[in-house]
């Protein structure tokens, strides 16, 4: 009853509910006589039954046990975990948003179609690139759109190019995305001071490379100084340059990818413009991109005609679609709203404190007391996000850093990212984003700096930390090895006490 | 300052000093001057939350919305009432804000909440696994495609013509990519998929055949005919289904469908002008190492407390990377999270009393209506019928504050004059009945608009 | 920064904000210019200043320090805790409900004016009393308007009484609302069932008796058996009887006050028709009458005009107006959604499963090894609530009723009402209301069984209960010895970490 | 079973075998048959939740609310802007489902929330006690007058006839309740209360005189003189005043007021038809003990850790019963946290930035109007004047979407052609421009309708 691991399954008593069905007002037709026989469902899904009330307890319980970006500091590396403006829900709770079907006619979607319109115009004045989609769900369906859109860019010449070069401290989205377009990866390192092994690149960057994906800052947060002569490799081989726009955070209204040389955009509107992430997802993953991109983009493409709105399907060269419908419009109405909200000084702003806080936390765990054990990985002026190694508490202090991560959780503050990226030994990535005040921040150096000192006298604690969460470090081994992925009434008896007992192999799921 | 910035005047000199930098230009020092933007972006200035809020509220004016007229527009997403307590619980900061749970320990309310979705997804689709959710209906039908390939290693794709357009277009967008060939197979004259034509297409180099339960224009399929013959060669037989549908259809996991996925909107989801939504993603257990996106699974802490966590992520982009079996990463948690508190509000029972309804509901329709039907077969919730001129009838309907469904037409020339119309709970008796009077067999020509 | 008790004015720095204004698109008169010299404010208010991101943390993360009732089990005696809908607060939102101005002419509040004429209607019904007010705030509101009532229906009928009866179960509102009301509170004893000592009111119903307020069921949970005829000697005296509906939940479609001989009445919209309690308010306090007290109801009165509705504000006889415009509207929709969603049949099931539960729960109590300690007082069928008396733990384990109900605390459940009734030794009064499940009844019943053996073993872990909340037994008597009721700066020293170890003589609000 | 009650079939045979009972009939055989309804309820079936959302939906839309006209009618209430962090926060269940505070311990959230409220309307008025909030604007002030008389056992009250016509006409109620006689003073022709007049009106027996601030006019009174005057005989002066205004205007504590109430309804309340708003009441400290209603203050747990309790209970009614100085006990806790919330959200320059914005388009509208002013003087938000041929004015402006005011007749029959205008952040020089259109002095006689 009150065990808070108790699945809404195991709450189900035969009879509750919290749905009562409006009144059947056509015919009772008995539902034989309106299905074939083998058509019909013998036995009904087993849904919980629960009353209304006892249905809001689990989840708002459930909720409690999560952290959230309202509670605090959330410096997820990578990420962007910036405030969610509460304006956004409102406005994309507004019925003519909310409740407007995805095929009415445009005539009856005027509104819908101007918002993304005029989303569209901010997006490519941003990235410096004309011509945007917002249909991708996500940046790694960006990403894919962007390989997509390469390939046909290249078939339409003629060209078949079968690789595309990624550095090695790319996300793992880009490999696994140019897996999914059917190219090969190729890695290109990275030089000493953390930007493009220039060498390496011209190298690799053949006429058989069809792509160098690229986020400028990288995922060690420092602008890659050489991104004038890399674009130039890239388009002397008849590759096309992608930006992965995870980063874009750190460069709004100070320089655009497209001055740099990139072809192909994609912008994750749940980081960069505040979408909130609900736990993974939903996002949007809009591209923009050139001219010589432009033909291949997906249907249907949002124009304008006169002072009217228009979708245009009738585009021969593109990709086709890439989902269904016009993609996540409701995260479409929260990022307007957020770049309407700063216009073009606000979102100047947003880049320039991100990376003040960026820099500034950095100098803090540049301190004694802090650098011996966190070095700064490839110590230059950052961007919105820096990565430290964990390598000097582990030598010196015994702890790794995912046992420095785990016992920030009893401090209330969220950890950075952890191993990642790959290069850099133990990694701690940190991104504070724009909207923490230096408080936080200071706040922040002060528990890193507790948890050290608490390891040098005793390591165990953070070893086996964290203490204060609703539960401590979890089998994740033996989650995989003995994957129980759903609730089975055999497995977990409802409301039984002794039930916490139980080996999780029991309820395996085999079958 | 914005307002969602906090550094004032004397922080920012505090924050500089301690950077050791003079200014905030200097911190952009990387940056090559000929690549700096040097301007002011193109944009208006910011505006106060007020002005935000009355010119998105003016926007939103300018569209005809499901509260602005009664539709009976379908084809994929569905005006279900969704019920208040989603919102509140969705509004919620604990669910509405944090990130994917990379720390369990602080993230269970999630993790639990993913592992409750995943069994309300196993439950309606009959099959033992299923993920987090992956974007939406017809990308989830593209993973599906890539799922196939790395199993199969085969090349060719075998789709019915009754699954979703977007469907098709999407998994023949993605397997351009991953280097497949989609061949497609035709409906017979009830507009249900031609079994025989199915098992003709498929051939030892097919890696899967894709199936809609109902299809496109509401059939209901023998997708257990259509199984036999789709796995025939040792393809998979994928089913797309409506998860509102299988309240009262026969899961596709009890009739041989390998995967099932499908569109989550229907599941306590908003219109949203097509999204975001979810999709659902479920498989057979001999799949569960090649599935796409997140899973949740039961584990115990250091202290035989139970939880639940992130797992089988060597599947994943993040540990895999070029080796993945998915590229996905943000998927659509709190669009599931809405899918799994829908499913325990209905419930066990309310599920199968909602289903009837509408099943009731859609016959009652398309009888009242009488008008020549494209699928006189069964149907559950949506139906497609020729109109004649539709132009005029469109016109009219909506003139009164109806829209009477979704012209065939753009993505069934062959049915030029068809109209796919869809029922919902809150698609009324009299509705239908107005709909009739408008649309309906018994309206005397040219009836005044 | 992190001291969850600092208060938003100690998070203040200067120059944050998360309020933009709307551009002034009127000329800027200076202000010397449009107000006189001596009427301009000189120092700004000191409120604080702060970014929205901080200002929604700083309340998200109060908010998570109070216990609530989609948390748990609630059963505060007499303020019936019952399931909040969520849906209530949806359609309380609708623009046409939330943004519609009180003056707007009835003519374009048509849909307003008929929730209301179908809400009095309702509760009209109910009642069994035909005639409804929904102006009262809330129940004491509504006690003060029977009061006022009565005096206006006596004074017309040129009689002068200035006694007005009370039982020594009473609520405390109701002798202070009779000293408000410019009456004399004169106590009616309690008989040994619970009920009224008939003996004693016959003796004090006199010809200078105005009014014998009485709920019933009594705060005891009881129904008084002989209603009947306690109404009679009431108006034998020629005084008023009033029901206190604050026990309404009890019997909805079961039995009406109007039924038992009740004149006036009072509803408390936020107990029986659940608004949610905000953590104090707001409520609201509708009452409903007979005849000969109508002509007296405040003005205005929503009347039907054909098919359409208006107010009425030609009422000569009226008491006049309770408060502004038409009172709690909001709340009237929440209420009004109740009653719509439960029907005739639900708002009866409401009342048999409330008292269901009572008695289920009454029942786990009176086991042994609880009912040695609590034992039942008035040991009767009770209907919606019962009264258990803490004098056995108190004698045998030296724990007192407010050990126990600190006890609960750390067993995430809220105490029962304490200390009232009066007449009630150590008292503990529950109400479960039928919101509830047999699960969370049995779990209640465990949790007490098991803070009662603790207590044998222990007696120092209850009384020095709760534990395990954000803070401890506090200081209820220094607080009111020296009152500090607002924030100061000299007291407060902004972000200041040793703030928690001053004194709260500090920040005294001596001026 | 409804969907809010728990009680299977098998819950109930367990539970009144439990109670040792046959029935739920049996439970409730103390109610004496003779006044048992014997029938069910006259009232209609209960419904599912779409379909009482459909109902009340309906009901909404045959309302005109400010979403739908732009409206210059105040009078007491106000078309603010009410920021969307609000109805978050309003909607977290903490806040919105728990009691009062009886048990500090487990509400620290909701009494620390009080206690920065009182602060922020100590700041406010200027006074340096305050409570957690009243009902509302008009019973606040016949609260007043219920402490004047504990305070001062008098038994006359005087008000101006700037009063706001609801706080006259509650504090009239009231004061029959408690035996004290009302008594008005007049305006002036400048529409400001007659200082002379009060100063004629106050006796010995006078327990307090009320002016409000600005009052219902909307002409900016000089508080410091009329409280010379009302106190000139020992009565207490009780201030009402607009809590916007006072970011521009003097507090009334710094001018002589003993009390300052008013109606929250500006802080970030909805207009919600009138109610639930809040009223606030603020003190001088010698009236601590006197206060009505909740007051929350801070203290120290046995750790010596901060917090916060209700503090001076024996003030009320259920620790002091008939000794109470009021009966309130459910007052507006959730309203008043909008009220601190707001205030918050403004912060100390933002307020002062709103009321000039107010008192700035105020003017600007009174001088484009030009029409002949009933109180020439300095207004803050709101002003009156005089409409020749008002009904049919009213009538054109509506037809043209907006309502220009609230016609004073039935208040003040003196003014019988007399037009109420209230502005806020809300209403824009295009509004003004536009409004001035159709009823300005410039506007052709019998323009078209
Ligand atoms: C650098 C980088 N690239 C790509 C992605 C993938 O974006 P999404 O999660 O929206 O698919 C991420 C997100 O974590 C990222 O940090
Ligand atoms: C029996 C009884 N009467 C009256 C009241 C007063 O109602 P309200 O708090 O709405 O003023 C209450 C509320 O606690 C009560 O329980």
């Amino acid at each position: 009853m009150t065990d808070d691991t108790v699945t809404v399954f195991e709450r189900s008593r035969a009879g509750r509910r919290a749905f009562v069905a409006p009144e059947t007002d056509v015919p009772e037709v008995p539902v034989e006589e309106l299905l074939p026989g083998d058509a019909i469902r013998e036995r009904p899904a087993e849904l919980p039954e629960i009353s209304e009330p006892e249905l809001v307890r689990h989840y708002t319980t459930l909720s409690s046990k999560n952290f959230h970006l309202d509670e605090g500091f959330y410096p997820l590396g990578s990420c962007t975990m910036k405030h969610n403006p509460k304006l956004h829900e409102r406005v994309a709770a507004l019925p003519g948003h909310a409740r407007l079907h995805p095929l009415q006619e445009p005539e009856y979607a005027q509104g819908a179609l101007e918002l993304m319109w005029n989303l569209q115009v901010a997006l490519g004045e941003i990235a410096g690139l004309p011509h945007v989609s917002l249909q991708p769900s996500a940046g790694s369906h960006g990403e894919l759109a962007g390989l997509l859109l390469t390939r046909a860019y290249h078939e339409d010449r003629g060209e078949q190019r079968t690789k595309v070069l990624t550095p090695d401290t790319a996300h793992g989205t880009n490999p696994a995305t140019v897996t999914m377009a059917g190219y090969e990866v190729v890695k290109v390192g990275t030089a000493d001071d953390g930007g493009v092994d220039l060498d390496d690149l011209r190298e690799k960057a053949g006429d058989d490379v069809a792509c160098l994906m690229l986020t400028n800052p990288n995922t060690l947060g420092l602008f890659d100084r050489n991104i004038e002569e890399i674009a130039r490799i890239v388009h002397d081989a008849g590759a096309t340059l992608y930006y992965d726009g995870a980063n874009l955070n750190a460069v709004m209204g100070i320089a655009r990818p497209g001055d740099m040389g990139f072809d192909i955009v994609h912008f994750n509107l749940h980081k960069t413009f505040t979408q909130p992430h609900g736990g993974g997802g939903p996002g949007a993953g809009p591209i923009a991109c050139s001219d010589r991109i432009e033909p291949f983009l997906p249907v249907p493409q949002v124009v304008q005609r006169g002072d009217s709105f228009d979708f245009d399907f009738d585009r021969p060269k593109s990709i086709g679609k890439l989902r269904g419908f016009q993609g996540n419009f409701g995260v479409f109405v929260r990022s307007y709203a957020y770049i309407c909200s700063l216009g073009r000084d606000g979102l100047k702003d947003v880049s320039e404190i991100a990376v003040l806080n960026a820099n500034y936390l950095k100098a803090l765990l540049a301190q004694p007391g802090i650098e011996e054990y966190l070095p700064i990985a490839f110590d230059r002026t950052c961007m919105h996000e820096f990565v430290v190694s964990g390598s000097g508490a582990k030598d010196q202090l015994g702890i790794k850093t995912l046992d420095i991560a785990k016992r920030m959780l009893d401090h209330d503050v969220h950890p950075p990212t952890v191993y990642f990226p790959l290069l850099v030994d133990e990694a701690l990535m940190i991104e504070p984003t724009e909207t923490e005040t230096k408080e936080r921040l200071d706040h922040f150096a002060e528990v890193i700096r507790s948890i050290l000192e608490e390891a040098k006298e005793d390591p165990e604690v953070a070893r086996t930390a964290p203490h204060t969460t609703p539960v401590r470090r979890l089998d994740e081994a033996g989650a995989a090895k003995r994957p129980v992925v759903r609730w089975r009434p055999e497995a977990d008896n409802p409301g039984d006490p002794e039930r916490a007992q139980k080996a999780p192999a029991s309820g395996s799921g085999a079958m | 300052m914005s307002r969602y910035t906090g550094a004032t005047q004397e922080d920012l000199r505090e924050m500089l000093g301690a950077i050791g930098v003079e200014s905030l230009e200097e911190l952009f020092k990387d940056i090559p001057e000929s690549v700096r933007l040097g301007r002011e972006l193109d944009l208006p200035p910011g505006r106060s939350e007020q002005e935000v809020y009355e010119h998105l509220a003016a926007l939103a004016a300018r569209n005809r919305s499901a509260e602005d007229e009664i539709t009976f527009v379908g084809a994929g997403m569905y005006d279900h009432y969704v019920p208040s307590l989603i919102d509140t619980l969705l509004g919620r900061s604990e669910f509405l804000t944090p990130y994917t749970p990379y720390q369990p320990e602080i993230s269970q309310g999630g993790l639990q909440v993913m592992f409750e979705f995943q069994t309300a997804i196993s439950e309606l689709t009959g099959l033992p696994v299923a993920n987090a959710s992956v974007y939406e209906g017809p990308s989830a039908v593209a993973a599906a495609g890539y799922l196939a390939k790395l199993e199969t290693r085969r090349t060719r794709l075998v789709a019915s013509r009754g699954l979703h357009p977007h469907s098709r277009a999407a998994l023949a967008t993605h397997a351009a990519g991953y280097g497949m060939e989609v061949v497609e197979v035709p409906l017979d004259e009830d507009g249900a998929t031609d079994v025989e034509a199915l098992a003709a297409a498929v051939d030892d180099d097919t890696a899967a055949a894709f199936v809609q339960q109902p299809n496109f224009l509401g059939t209901v399929e023998d997708v257990g005919a259509l199984a036999e013959a789709g796995k025939r060669t040792g393809a998979l037989l994928v089913a797309a289904a409506d998860p509102i549908a299988l309240s009262v259809l026969k899961p596709p996991g009890e009739l041989g469908a390998d995967l099932c996925v499908g569109e989550g909107q229907p599941l306590g989801n908003r219109l949203d002008f097509g999204g975001p939504s979810f999709g659902f993603f479920a498989a057979d257990q001999r799949f569960i190492r090649k599935m796409p996106g997140r899973i949740a699974g039961e584990t115990r802490d250091v202290d035989g407390k139970r939880g639940f966590v992130l797992t089988l992520q060597t599947r994943e982009q993040h540990i895999r990377r070029e080796k993945a079996t998915h590229n996905i990463c943000t998927a659509q948690a709190l669009n599931a999270l809405a899918g799994v508190v829908y499913l325990s509000w209905l419930g066990k029972r309310g599920l199968v009393e909602l289903g009837e309804l509408m099943l009731r509901r859609t016959h009652y329709a398309r009888e009242t209506l009488g008008l020549e039907a494209i699928n006189p077969g069964p149907v559950v919730r949506e139906f497609a019928v020729r109109v004649p001129d539709l132009p005029d009838v469109m016109q009219r309907s909506r003139a009164a504050g109806i829209n009477p469904g979704y012209p065939l037409a753009r993505d069934y020339p062959e049915f030029s004059d068809g109209l796919l119309i869809a029922v919902t709970e809150r698609r009324t008796k009299e509705h239908i009945d107005r709909l009739a009077s408008l649309v309906g067999a018994q309206v005397p020509e040219g009836a005044p608009a």
